[in-house]
This record gives C-alpha cells, structure tokens and sequence, in this order.
C-alpha cells in the first residue's frame, strides 16, 4: 500500500515543498525558465516512452479501452457540475466559470507524472497505457468549457478551426502522444540504448522540476488577488471530488487498483498548460490571474501532497489489496 | 549627412499565443516589416505576470513596425476590434529612419 | 480612424537586484501600469556588461510604462534619489495611446 | 521637478555575427554608452526568421543609445556602410533624459 | 550490416521524424533555444572526447594521416562543382551559388555524431580520429566560398583577418578540438568518471536534440520561399554524390568500412551554423533564407533518414563485409 | 596524498582551462546563460543533498559544531585584514576597499564543489556537514563589509530589514540549506531512486559547468580595466593566506585532514554571486568591474588550478597523512 508519510518525506515531494517554501519567505531562488520548460518536455517524453514501451510489451486489452472510454467521458462531464457550483456557490460570472470549469475537465501533465512515480514506489504501477488515456483527456474539456461560456453570456464568434486546430495539436499532446507512439514501436530492446536519460533520470529530473513547480505555485498563490475563499475551498473540494469519482469510475470499468489509481489522480488534477493558452485566446473576458491561481496555485500543491495518497491508498483498499 | 525620413513606429504588447492572430492581422494591412521582442513580465490592470515558460498562459511579446503615416492609420484601425477584445496596449510614436523607401 | 492621445513612456535601464525597489516608487507614485524588458549587455562609465545568469550580478532590466505628463512628471521626481545613487538610465518620451482613458 | 534635457536616441537591429563591427565603429564615432536588448524574430523584404540558438545565422540584437544630436549625426553617417551592406534597420527619435551631462 | 529500415525506426530517427511531423502540422511544440544550444554543445563536447579517448587507447595510426588529407582536399574542392552546378542548373547568381557552395564543402556535426551513432549500433564504428576530421572539414570551405564569390562579382573587401579569426576559432571548431585534446589526455581512466554523462547520456540527448531539429528543419521548409524545385533537386543530389564520393576516396585512402563511410558522411553532409554566420558576415549580399533552406531544410533531413544508412551501406559492400 | 599535476590533468580542469582558452583567443564559443545558471542549481542541490545523506549516515558530532563555528568566525574575520590591505597597498577607497573585503569573507559554491571533487578522489573525502558550513559562511561577510564601509565613508543609510532579508534567503543559500534537509531525510535509502541523476552524473555537469567558468572568468579578466598590477597580487595573496589559515584553524579545531582542507578551500574562496548582488543593491557607489574581476577573473581560477591542491597537500602534511 501506498504509505501518506512515507510518500510526504520522499526527494521529489520534499522539493516541492522547499520550492513552496522559498518562495513564500520570498527567496530570490529561481529556475530559468528555459531551464524548467525543457525539463518538463524531458518528462512528457520520457513518460510517452515508457508507456509505448509498456503496452508494446503487454499488448492491448480491454482495460486500454475501458480506460480511455472512462477517461474522456470524464473529461466531458466533469466541467458541468464545476460550472454550476463555481456560479453558484463560486458566484462568478459566466465566463470565468466556463473557463475554470474547462481547466477541472482536463488534466495536469506533472501531477499525473508524480503519480505514476508514487504509485510505482509503492508496487501499484498503473497500466502503461494511461499515458494515451491522459493525452485523450487534455483538450475535450476545452470544447465543453467554450460551450458553456457561450451558453451562459454573449462570447465573441471565434475562427473555430483555428482553435481546435491549436488545441489538438498543442505541444504536450502531441510530444505525449508521438513519445508514446515511438515506445510502441521502439519496444524494450530499441527502448535499451536511450534509457539511461528517459528512466535512469527520471526521479531526479521531477525533483528538479517539482522545485521550479513550487517555486511558481506559491509565487502565484502571493500574488493571487482574485482569490476568495469560496473559491479557494472549491479548488480542493474539485480535486477531492473528481479524484474519489475517477477511482470508482476506474475500478468499476475493470481496471486494476494502480490504473484506477491513476484515472482518480487524472480527473483530481486541473490543467495549467493546454487550458489556460487556449482559454487566453478564446476567452479573453475570463481573467487568467483567477483560473491559473484556483489550478496551479491551489489545486496542484493539494494534489501533490494530499490527493496523490489519497487516491491510491482509495483504489488499493476498495479493491482489496 | 545621411537623410532621414519621418516614419510612424507602432509597438503592440500581445500574448505570445495571440501573435499569429496580430500578425495575420497586420499582413493584410500591408505591413510586412516587422520586428519581435521579448517581455520578461509587468503589471496592468490585471494584476502581476512574469514570463513563465512551464503555464506558457502569460507569455508577452512586444510587436513592433516602423511604417508610413498612412499604413500606421491602416493597421491601428484592423487592429482595433482586436485591441479591444483582448485589452492590449498599443503604442505609436513618430521616428527618423534611414532608407525612407523601405517603409 | 481610430482615436489616439498623446501620453508619456518613460523607461529605466535598472539592475535586477534592484527591481523591486523601483516597481515599489512607481507604486507609490500611482504607477501601476508597466512592463519590463530584458536586456542582454551594454557599455557606460562602469565599462562593458552582459548578461550573465550566473553571477547575476550584472543582469539589468528595461522598465517601460506609458502614463500621463502628470504621473511622468510624479514618477521622475520620485525616482530622482534611486537615479543618483545607482546612476540609472531614464528616458523620457511622448507616444500615442489608443484608448488614452487607462493610462 | 527633475530637469530633463533632449537627447537623440538611436536604435539599430543588426545581425549577432555583426555587433561587434558595429559597436567598434560607434565606439569610433564617440559613442561609448549603449545598451543591448535581445530580439526574437521578425519579418521583412528577406523573409521571416526567428531566434534559433542552433543555427545562430539569424540571430539580431537591437542596438540602443541615447546621445547628443551632433554625435547622433555622427554615428550615422559612421554606420551608413555597414547599414547599407547588410541592409540594417536604424530608428532614430528624440527623447528627454534626466542628468544629460552624461550623454 | 546496417540495415535501412532498421535505422528509420530507432528511436533517435524517429524523434527528428516527430519534430518535422509536429511542424509540419503546425503545432506549437517548441524546445527552449537555450535548452537546444546546451544540448548540442553537450554533443560536441561527449563527442570530442570520446573520438579523444579512443585515440588515446589505440595510438596514431596512418589512417589518420590519410583521412584528414581526404577531409581536407574534399571539403576544398567540393565547392567547385557544386557552384557550377548552382549557376548552371540552378540559376543562382555568383554570389549566392559561391554561398551555398560554401555549405556544402563544409560539414554539419549533428549529421556526423548521428552517423557514428548509426555505426556503432551497425557494428561499424569509425576511427575515433574521424571527430578530428569533423573539425578540419568545418572552416575551408567559407575561404574557397569567398574566392569563388570574389571572382564571380564585384564583392566587398572584408578585413580578411576578423573573418579568418572568427572563422577558425569558431565556438563548434574549439569546442570538438578541445574536447578531443582533453579526451586525449585523460585517457579511458580519467573519462570513467565523466562517462555517466558524456557517454551514458549520449543517445537519449540526441533523440531530444533530434527532435528539436526535426522541429527546426520542418518549419524552415515550410517557410522556405526561394526554394525552387531545381535547387531543392540539387539539395538532395549533392549529398548523393558527395557521400558517394566520400565512401570512395576513403576506402581508396585505406580506411576501414566503419571510417570510410563517416567520411562520406562528412562529406554529404552540409553546414547549417559556421558557414552561415561567416556568410552573414562576408556575403551579407546572399540570401540566408536560400542556403539554411537548402542545407538545413532539405539536405540535412535527407542525410538523416536516406544519406546515413546509404553511404554506411555502400562503404560496407565496398569493403566487402 | 592529493597530486597537483593529476589534478590538473582531470577533465574537470581541462574543461575549465578550455573555456579559459577560448575566451582569450576570443573564440565565440558560449553556453547559454539559462543552461549555465540551470547546471549551477544542480550541483548545489546535488552538494546539499550528498552531504545530508551523509550526516544521516555518520550522525551528528563534535566536529560538526566546531567546523561551524571556525568557518563563522573566519567568515567575520577575514574582511578585517583584507580591507586594511586593500586601502593601504591596494589603493582603493573606503567604499570599494569594503565591498571587496566582503567577498573574500564569503565563499565560492563551486569552488567548494571542484574542491571536494579533487579530495574525494584523492581519497580525502570531508565530512558531509561541510556544505552546512559552506551555507553558514555565506552571508555574514556581507555585514561585516558594509560596517567597514560605513565606518570608512558616509554611506546612504540603506533599508537594513530589506538587505538582511535578500542576503538570508538568497537562493544559494536556500537551495543548499534545503537539499541538506532534504538529504538528512531521505537518507541513503531515499537517496538510491534520485541518485542516477544527484550523484551519477555530478561530474560530468561539474565539466561542463566549469567549461562555462572559464569563458565567463577570462572574458572578464580580458575586459577588466579597473584591475591595477597591485590589485591582481592581492586576488593571489589572499587566497593563499586565507587558505592557509582555513587549514591551520579546521586542524586545530580537531577536523580531519578532508574537512580541515575543505575549510581552508573555503576561506580561500571569494564569494561571486551572493556579495555582488548585494553589493549593488547597498554600496552602488563600488564598482562592479573591480569586485567581480579579482573574486571572478582572478581568485576563482587560482583556487581551481593552484589552491585547491595546494590546500589538500597542506592539510594531508600537516595531519601526518
Ligand atoms: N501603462 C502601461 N505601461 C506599460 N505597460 C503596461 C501599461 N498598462 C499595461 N501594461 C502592460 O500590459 C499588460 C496587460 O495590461 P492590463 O490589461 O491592464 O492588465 C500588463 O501586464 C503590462 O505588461
Ligand atoms: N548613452 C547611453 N545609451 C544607452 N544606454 C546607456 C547609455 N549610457 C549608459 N547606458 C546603459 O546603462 C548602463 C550603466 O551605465 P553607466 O552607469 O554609465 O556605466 C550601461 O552599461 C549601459 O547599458
Ligand atoms: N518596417 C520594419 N519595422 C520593424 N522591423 C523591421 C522592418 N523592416 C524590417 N525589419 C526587421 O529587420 C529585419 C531585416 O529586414 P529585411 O532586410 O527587410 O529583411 C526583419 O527581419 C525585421 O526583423
Ligand atoms: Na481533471
Ligand atoms: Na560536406
Ligand atoms: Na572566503
């Protein structure tokens, strides 16, 4: 099982958490930009790989299937009930509630990436092709969010193509989707030569980068001004919802315990990418200082620290282990 | 002494998502020479950002063009509706450039 | 055509470190509106410069804000001690601005 | 309220390979005090192009100084080759500064 | 042998194949400049020291000797034809035919460190000399470049010392030297400690530098717009003829399979980043919208997928292996 | 015993000499300044956490506390002498005499980091609480030094609260504290997953990393017009006393001969990054060009080529060894 403290006290949550410290005591420590984007590309790659890898060894199954069915109808429904409770409860506008209603239907790269490691640690490693299940689930949610906006207030005609063209094909699906692609092919042994970088690395690098992640997360919470209360509450009663969703979603449709798992930490996890460049072009009205504060300042930290736990340890007891 | 000619220099801070869009824009008002620069962050009406290449959602780039007074009137004008919708700052100033027929 | 008003853009050449200590004058004077620019190396009195993240000690940054004569002249004065003392690059000049109510 | 002098300012886009001709010949024009600001693309008669650190064959940097009008004529009559070789962009405006003795 | 196919689908290929797919698709992947810079200087340098290191543990041999006099004498006379060519055929004037003519006498050190990369796999590793090679083959051309420029039109009269300094103190030319030096003086022994980095790590940079060139070489394609067809068709037959070439003259100069196909290679390949930046600077006159189209866009993709498994193919029938 | 021409013919140093090389020569050869600044938070956090993992292991001591304190009071010592030396023969004024004292009373990170390079592989390895040591003598200098400049000269009263907060919480200090904690609670068995990365790779990134250094120390001393023949004798005589004395004080103070040569290393090195950000912000009237040349273009490659095996011969000698 999947130990709380045990995962708390590893290098990789631990250099998060100085990240977020740092930042907080207003430390002048930063990671070049540069630096951080490329790390996180390495990750994207290196997570695409070892799942190709994977499913090249397993072979497809019907879990794949399920999961994938499971994943993105997910990512469709989720916004709806975070649309109603964001204007209700939340009491924002329309437009700011599509547009964070859409970042909660889709998913966060990084937070799914430390999953997979804290599920693996433990010896619940997910199925390998969750990454293809998490490149699915990236940009539907966009579609549904500009729907609800639309619905909801009078929203400027956009160049329709134009977006779904930039939000398809936006870098982290593609590099996700063509690393995974390129594992399939490559398969253990073509997979042998580049390991040393895409797995020998690997948990140094998201140390690494969960630095430079905590370093932002906790920039942006200072500095969020659109913040209430409200919101910050609905920021991890999103996350404890859709995560305790995805798990029984997960194991309901066949899928082992670390799967499972891993669908619960997707649905848990909120965009900070995909979303938030395709809100910025399309929704200009909704204010960014709000849907980056709620996704990455506040969910993100919670699902790195808590809902990661919570949610393996969920899908290692209901299914018995 | 080289001549210089009175020329109008339009800068535009746009989100770096946003300058394909800026670009096709000012394409089709003729004006073809332009220059791009970076911008680390700054403060506006819509609180702090700095350039943060890992969310990618706050990116700003400084568009600038030097171009006659007439083609200046031209690309504010198509650029308005876009200006508008997304809040950006425009900024015109006149200059002296070498090489007038350039422009 | 588009209306536009004439505004000053005032800009300061400023060490990294120092930064926060401008952003909170311009604050201070009202100015809230701005955005910075990266700079990659130069040549004064104090000799040549580059960029140089690892020392750091010699990075600089390009302030730019777009305000009324009447902040310009605020924001100058207030900044006048934090010029001398650590011989910083102003410049002052005048632009059009659509949309003039923001500034 | 601070005292502000006019000044020239001059801005030159000039390919990276060619900085340091450049700073040499407006060093030789008297011209010592400049900054550097980094470009990331653009589009003009030769095409688009954009920073590539790879290649490096089209990376630009903008060129800036601020200097009295007579030195201002000076240097570009002193550029004017080089510009013309290699088809450079020169930007020249007036602006005011504070403490223009240094320039 | 080194089989077609076999190539095309590792890994290393097949991330450059995913970078040109991601740009030609329009999408916004995109690796951080600064990130791909560090990671070719990183290529240089491994490479540098391991040609070093190898050197150092089998001794100077006469193949030495002979590669670099053919590396030498190609990369000073391959220019000749190929701007008649240009001229001729492809209807360059002088001064951009003696430009791209420049390019292609010199030689480009991704397409080389993938070659050798390719060869090992292949079991057909070149001479650890042949890195030295590289770096004599870099800066010739630009000089008989000039000259063919020179005679061909009127052309400005540069300070020839500023040029030749930078030139041959290019940072590619000192960094693959100094590497090689470096390697030759600490031996197997002292590179055990750096090999986790410079020889481990190897491969999987090259798979993310790929991809970024894939990214770099699609994009320049797309926007290529003084391509022609006929000099699109000389930027794939010079390579076809120069590697031929090269296979040729080193097995004749009595190299081994492994180091007469690199020297093909070489001598196929064509500079995207010495040649261009001593253009720039010397023939401002010439277009480098024309010869980084010809040599990064179409030449260098070409070498990648078709030129490297041809010319190590054609070296091994040769030799008879 | 710890060789001088070994040393100075491992990688590590070559590297460095070859940047210093190309730099001279005026090659155009860089590394970008994100990659740079991203290998320099590497090796701290990977120093910080090596020597946390191997306090865990050994448990605190004596040493660990007397090592402190010697390194504290060197610290606020060392800018005493050096600033009567620099007034009296350096020529300089109170002002820039002050700011130069305070960066031989701090400490060069990476200096510290070849240093400990060159004693583990002499077999000399210091203690793991070293790198506490190294943060703790960080900072304090910089009050001394701007003591000694108000004293000296009449100097705008600066927002002390502000300063002291920037020096406290500047990033090195931060990172290497924080992975020191982070290495003490992962321990050895926390550390295996990220070592690949923090340990396994350590010296080649130190290459690579000192590479740059070179570059970056030549260009300045090439460009450093403020640096009188008188001033560039003290940027050697003080690293040669203020290492001898590290050594003399770390033995006396019982530490073994490692740990007595890592505080000599230390006292010997002067601060380049933490006391010039400083320095500008509270003495902008000292002139950078002067600073950073003798700490960065003259003491920094005498301690990596001269000092440090001079400082590790010393303490093996005297420790008998
Ligand atoms: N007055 C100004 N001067 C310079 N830059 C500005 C100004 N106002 C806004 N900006 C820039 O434009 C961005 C968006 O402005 P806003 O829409 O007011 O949040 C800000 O983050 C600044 O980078
Ligand atoms: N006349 C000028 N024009 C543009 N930038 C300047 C000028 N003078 C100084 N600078 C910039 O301001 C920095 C500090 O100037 P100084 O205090 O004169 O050394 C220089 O390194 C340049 O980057
Ligand atoms: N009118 C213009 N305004 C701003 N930048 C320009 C303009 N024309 C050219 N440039 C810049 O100068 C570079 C070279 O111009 P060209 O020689 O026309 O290709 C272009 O790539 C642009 O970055
Ligand atoms: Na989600
Ligand atoms: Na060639
Ligand atoms: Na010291």
């Amino acid at each position: 099982m999947v130990g709380g403290l045990e995962v708390l006290l590893s290098p990789v949550i631990l250099f998060f958490v100085l990240g977020a410290a740092a930042a907080f005591a207003r430390s002048d420590l930063a990671i070049p930009e540069a630096v951080a984007k490329g790390i996180s590309l390495y990750l994207m790659a290196a997570i695409g790989l070892k799942g190709g890898v994977q499913v090249a060894a397993s072979g497809a199954s019907a879990d794949m299937l399920a999961a994938a069915v499971a994943g993105l109808v997910l990512s469709c429904l989720i916004p709806l009930p975070a649309y109603a409770a964001l204007r209700r409860f939340g009491k924002l506008d329309a437009v700011n509630a599509a547009a964070v209603a859409a970042h909660y239907g889709s998913v966060s790269v990084v937070t799914f990436v430390t999953g997979v490691e804290v599920l693996e640690a433990g010896g619940m490693a997910p199925g390998g092709y969750m990454v293809a299940v998490l490149a699915l689930m990236e940009t539907p949610a966009i579609i549904v969010g500009l729907m609800l906006a639309q619905r909801g207030a009078t929203v400027e005609a956009q160049p329709k193509g134009a977006l779904l063209h930039e939000t398809l094909l936006n870098g982290s699906v593609v590099l996700l989707t063509g690393s995974f692609v390129i594992g399939l092919i490559a398969g253990k042994e073509g997979f042998a030569p580049i390991a040393p970088v895409f797995d020998g690395l690997f948990r140094g690098m998201l140390c690494l980068f969960l630095l430079d992640m905590g370093l932002v997360a906790a920039r942006r919470l200072r500095e969020a001004r659109a913040l209430t209360a409200r919101l910050a509450g609905l920021a991890i009663l999103f996350p404890i919802i859709n995560g305790t969703i995805g798990v029984l979603v997960g194991t309901a449709a066949g899928l082992g315990p670390g799967s499972a798992a891993a669908l619960g930490i997707l649905a848990a996890s909120a965009s900070y990418i995909a979303v938030p460049a395709a809100m910025r072009l399309a929704l200009p009205q909704a204010d960014p200082g709000l849907y980056l504060a709620m996704s990455l300042a506040v969910t993100f930290p919670f699902n790195i620290t808590v809902g990661i736990p919570l949610f393996s340890s969920l899908a290692a007891r209901i299914s018995g282990q | 002494m080289t001549d210089t000619v009175a020329r109008r220099k339009i800068e535009v801070l746009v989100d770096a998502p946003l300058l394909p869009r800026l670009t096709a824009l000012a394409d089709k008002a003729g004006v073809t020479g332009y220059t791009l620069l970076p911008a680390l962050g700054g403060s506006g009406a819509g609180g702090r950002w700095s350039e943060d290449q890992v969310t990618g959602a706050q990116s700003k780039v400084l568009f600038m063009a030097v171009m006659s007074a007439d083609k200046a009137d031209k690309l504010v004008d198509a650029l308005g509706p876009l200006l508008e919708s997304h809040g950006l700052l425009l900024i015109a100033s006149t200059v002296d450039v070498v090489r007038g027929g350039k422009f």
